[in-house]
């Protein structure tokens, strides 16, 4: 089985997709010859030819826009939003367009789109490019929300992604794209959309965090474990919307005591959203409030100092060990 | 390039029914048929403006005064080409085979079902956006080799949103089979064209987007037919798209909730009713023998009762019902939205 | 004093805005001659020029754009957006220029900006109207969100949201416009963003609610009181972002229990933040989970059908309820 | 109508330095000046390369090859005059006044503090948005009756954007005193400009703005310097926009983090280095008489000194504060944000 960064296993889950069905094309700035700013389309455009990918004039709401007409008319696009903060520009085409043609036409028509974005902090880029958007993409109804934490899953929930008869967004965090490699199987396989991975067992506290912050929370887990001898249960969600309540009911029904971790700001975060699931399925097994752990109520950071509020693990085995107090 | 050139407004009828210039050879059943439609849109239009002002229908946008346009841009349209267009052209999308009740339905704040094979998407609320829909569609049929065009059409004032701009540069880049169809009504509500853009014509738009433009008499259906039906032989020939700025009126409100006489000169109206494309095409179809005053009468009755039974039809639908929309959101019900319409089905009484 | 509409409060707090700082312009689409869609600005070009008070072409994005520009540039900015549904067509606009200028620069620039924006359902009009927009902007960091829910508040709120040395999207229920009248004072007065207001005095359960949903929680409060005998007390948080925690904790931290009421969609709205304030702030006093009554995660209804998913005084009444059981 | 035409890229020194137009009535310490500032860039540019090369800087945009353009759209502004413009125009900004030093500090991932004076908006990052800020200071300016003018900059591919496009619309409606330079440079990363936009020149757009459009050769200071000074003229003089196009080339990178061998043809990137801005200007000083070999020299030696200065105060500066980013939300800082300022600071250890 090859070991794959998540670079490697998304472009993996692209090329397959382009050579099983012909309406797959996938599109954006930069993503044709240039093979996209981050390689993941790399040698498409060779492979495939100038039809199923290519590059567009700049501009996020002409991608976006153009994608919808595509899908509406029956092809599945895969449109490139070169950073996920850029797809403000593409905002109304993706909520009051993308997601609601199926409910504004009754059905008849259809946005079998996947709008990938790569997004997220810790790699020193700009302004704009860090920007974890996950949020205002939950709150908007008619489109899906996937964040991988990891390679196996990013091919896994991509093939979904393409195949969902419905908009989706495909956020691929930066800082994972070649952090670490892992064992991916070549052949097509789905993860399915909408349920959540219990990605580390435990009894006594549950992590809930995805993207990168999954790896953050497993790294805060294995210290408690180690240190406290609390028993950690981290679950990541992998997709945003919709959110996988059951798993969230059935881990902290458990465990009693939740910590939830995002890079995005927390005023209306998802963490909040997390949090109201909790209140609803099981505030009676609650036994201490659910500890937040995200970047804070101000735009992402720049560059020289964003490690510094990015959630870490010192700062989630914190949260948990308040969680833990008697 | 087009033959018809941008520098002039192109005109094939005089506004009393005088031929100007060449009528395009277009079957008398057809000249009728197209006259049918407008005088259809005429009374579709009124009747709409009259249920709601009788509480029977929501917020409707009268399409009076435009009826040429409409139609004109419509028939030389293949069954397989798409219009896409905004909540102004109902009546061009009546013409591709969407009922008028379901566009009245729609209007009375239901779901409406257009017919696919009709390939109108859903008339469009927020301005502008429909364009870059329709060059996407355009780039599906380019893109799977097929010999059909799209028209995307909107407003005057839809083209000072970005996206209008935007798919123009797209459609210019991928030669996309499209053709842009902007209703130039003179008015945005109450802004006029003249304060919606300094530029001279909004066909002057087309050259920097490297696309032919082209000015036409929006009142004039035979000209309208001449124009579009070029730029659609063009688009399909994959020569590109085209720009035609169609030169209308708005003769009524802005919709039911508007009134323009808050803002809109009464002189200027008048001009315009003088240029009614109705009369104009019922002048030259008499001129031409090929209409006369009874059969006139005749088509206008038809147009009536039909327009009568599709009335009646409306009123005696069952009332929308709310569950309805739950199925709509995504092809498979997420969880947490089917409690949501189970709870709203168990307070409707309807276990 | 005078008893005003909502719209006759707004319009009055405009033209004392303009008659008192030379630096207000109101544009957008139709403000001008026509006096606003909705006749709010009726009036004002006539009064204060064409220069105070202007039309512009019809886009979204260049009107909160160059309202940015003016902001910047030392003026203060009122713009309308016609219906705050095609403020997604400002998102970027908004989200990434608008709310980061003062941060991006160091303090250097500022954007005392308003943007005002009719929503809210019940009035039938056409798809993208009536959208609920507030969750959206309480997740962006940098912009507050304030929602008046009568023809007083309104007025106060507007006085010290045009006061305000940053941007402020200023979100007018359509259905609150001409509902009712109030004394509403002629003079200029100020009430600070950021505070909730307890419209209702009660001890046993919190109803929590904005704009159009406060009429409605006091409805299902007088409800609750004369029916079931129980105590209810009314928050409106008038400002979505910042959101007035304290004001939250004084009142939950009192009662234990909770009702939270939104015409937007359930995932990822306000109430999911005020769900988690409640959950940081006073979980101990919780006696039971906190309600939610929303519209259903989907797209805003059609007109025919809206009123049977906007949350009403039976619902509200019936979440009360269930929070009361024992 | 400005007096030079749009169908032809306006020069007024050849590659090699020679006159082929009359040129500006610039005073030789003005030309000397803007000479210096060009080498400035260049030496910045490829200074701010090698910082990060060896992780001492964060992502640059090289301004390699654009220096005549960003030199000779700031020449002719007066002191209150504004620039509002993207990442790759800082050179332009530094002689509006904003430090080299800031500069560097932003790019290194810092908050840089411009002096409010130099009136110019920080860089901007996402592509387009700025013009419309452009077009909005310029309406301030013409409120307040003040003779300044906005020169609003971007490159070709922001050109795409919607923004961009309404923001020509805006500006052509309220006849804001504004001046749009577009700094196509040949590529927007990897995206040749022939594939960007369908239109013979992005200078084309203007026409279907109401406004006149120029093309001039963005390597020619001379040549940009006299477009933008007419159109810079007739802003203040209330007459309005004007799209001015200058025709550049990126000799580097698009960014740091950029390989143009990947998608760029070399023989156009030696096309382009042999029309260098900074020969040209340097042949044509020659030729006058105002600059000598020695002199040449010693001017690039200051200007290395200068720009080592910079790097020495660069980087002994105390690292970026993170508690300063909380002062920046809000004039006055929220309860909840004020909490998580104070839980970082405990974090941090610094009670
Ligand atoms: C994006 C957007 N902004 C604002 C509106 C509100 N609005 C509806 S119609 C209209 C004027 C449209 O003018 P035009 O494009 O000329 O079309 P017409 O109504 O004249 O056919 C406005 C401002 C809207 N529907 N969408
Ligand atoms: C809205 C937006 N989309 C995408 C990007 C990513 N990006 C940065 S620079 C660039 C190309 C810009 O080309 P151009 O406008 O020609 O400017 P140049 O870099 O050539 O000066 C892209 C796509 C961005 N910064 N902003
Ligand atoms: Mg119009
Ligand atoms: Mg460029």
């Amino acid at each position: 089985m090859p070991r794959w960064t998540m670079v490697e296993a998304i472009h993996n889950a692209l090329s397959q997709e382009l050579a099983r069905d012909p309406r797959v094309l996938i599109f954006g700035e930069d993503v044709g010859k240039n093979g996209g700013v981050f390689r993941v389309t790399d040698g498409l455009q060779a492979r495939f030819g100038e039809e199923r990918v290519f590059d567009t004039p700049l501009a996020e709401s002409g991608i976006v826009g153009t994608a919808v007409g595509m899908a509406a008319y029956g092809l599945r696009p895969v449109a490139e939003i070169q950073f996920a903060g850029f797809s403000f520009i593409a905002f109304n085409q993706i909520a009051s367009q993308a997601a609601r043609l199926r409910y504004r036409s009754g059905g008849v028509y259809t946005v079998p789109l996947v709008i990938r974005a790569p997004f997220g902090g810790g790699v020193r880029t700009p302004e704009m490019h860090s920007d974890s958007v996950e949020a205002y993409y939950m709150h908007l109804q008619g489109i899906k929300v996937v964040i991988p934490a990891t390679p196996y899953d990013a091919k896994g929930l991509l093939h979904a992604a393409v195949d969902d008869p419905d908009p989706v967004l495909f956020l691929e965090h930066m800082k994972l794209y070649r952090s670490f490699r892992q064992d991916v199987p070549e052949e097509r396989y789905v993860i399915p959309l909408g349920q959540a991975n219990v990605v580390r067992e435990g009894t006594d506290v549950t992590v809930i965090a995805y993207g990168a912050m999954v790896g953050v929370a497993l790294a805060a887990a294995a210290e408690i474990e180690k240190g406290d001898g609390a028993s950690v249960e981290v679950i990541d969600l992998r997709t945003i919307a919709p959110l996988d309540e059951a798993a969230i009911e059935a881990s902290v029904g458990k465990t009693g005591r939740a910590v939830v971790v995002h890079e995005a700001a927390r005023a209306g975060g998802v963490g909040a959203e997390v949090i109201a699931v909790i209140n609803e399925r099981c505030l009676y097994s609650l036994l201490k409030p659910v500890e937040r752990v995200t970047c804070p109520d101000m735009p992402f950071p720049i560059p020289t100092v964003e490690d510094v509020f990015i959630p870490n693990p010192a700062r989630v085995a914190a949260a948990i060990r308040r969680t833990l107090e008697p | 390039m087009l033959s018809i050139a941008v520098d002039r407004v192109y005109q094939v009828l005089a506004p009393d029914g005088k031929l100007v210039d060449t009528p395009p050879d277009l079957a008398p059943d057809r000249l009728l048929a197209a006259y049918r439609w407008m005088v259809f849109g005429r009374q579709f239009s009124d009747r709409m403006i009259a249920l709601q002002r009788q509480g029977r229908m929501g917020t409707f946008a009268p399409l009076n005064g435009q009826e040429a346009t409409a139609v004109g841009l419509a028939l030389p349209l293949a069954p397989d080409d798409w219009i896409v267009a905004s909540y102004r052209e109902v009546l061009a999308y009546m013409m591709r085979g969407v009922l008028p009740l379901t566009i009245a339905q729609v209007h009375r704040g239901e779901v409406g079902i257009y017919p696919r094979q009709a390939n109108c998407l859903p008339y469009q609320i927020v301005l502008g956006t429909q364009m870059l829909h329709a060059v996407g569609v355009a780039m599906g049929i380019k893109y799977e080799r097929k010999p059909n065009v799209v028209l995307g059409v909107c407003g005057d004032g839809a083209t000072s949103e970005g996206d209008f701009n935007e798919a123009l540069n797209f459609a210019g880049v991928f030669k996309a089979p499209v053709v842009f169809v902007v209703q130039n009504n003179g008015w945005a509500i109450s802004m006029p064209r003249s304060r919606q853009t300094a530029a001279h014509a909004i066909a002057d738009r087309a050259a920097g987007f490297g696309m032919p433009g082209v000015v036409v008499d929006g009142n004039d259906v035979l000209a309208v037919y001449k124009v579009v039906a070029e730029a659609v032989a063009r688009a399909r020939a994959g020569e590109g798209p085209t720009l035609v700025e169609a030169q209308t009126y708005r003769l009524g409100a802005h919709t039911t909730a508007d009134d323009p006489k808050k803002y809109r000169p009464e002189e200027e109206l008048a001009e315009w009713v003088a240029r009614d494309p109705i009369p104009r095409l019922r002048a030259y179809l008499i001129g031409q023998s090929l209409l006369n005053q009874a059969e006139d009468t005749h088509l206008h009755d038809g147009v009536r009762a039909e327009i009568q039974t599709m009335v009646d039809t409306l009123e005696a639908l069952p009332p929308q019902d709310p569950l309805v929309l739950f199925d709509n959101v995504f092809e498979t019900m997420p969880p947490a939205l089917a409690s949501q319409r189970d709870a709203l089905r168990r307070d409707l009484g309807r276990e």
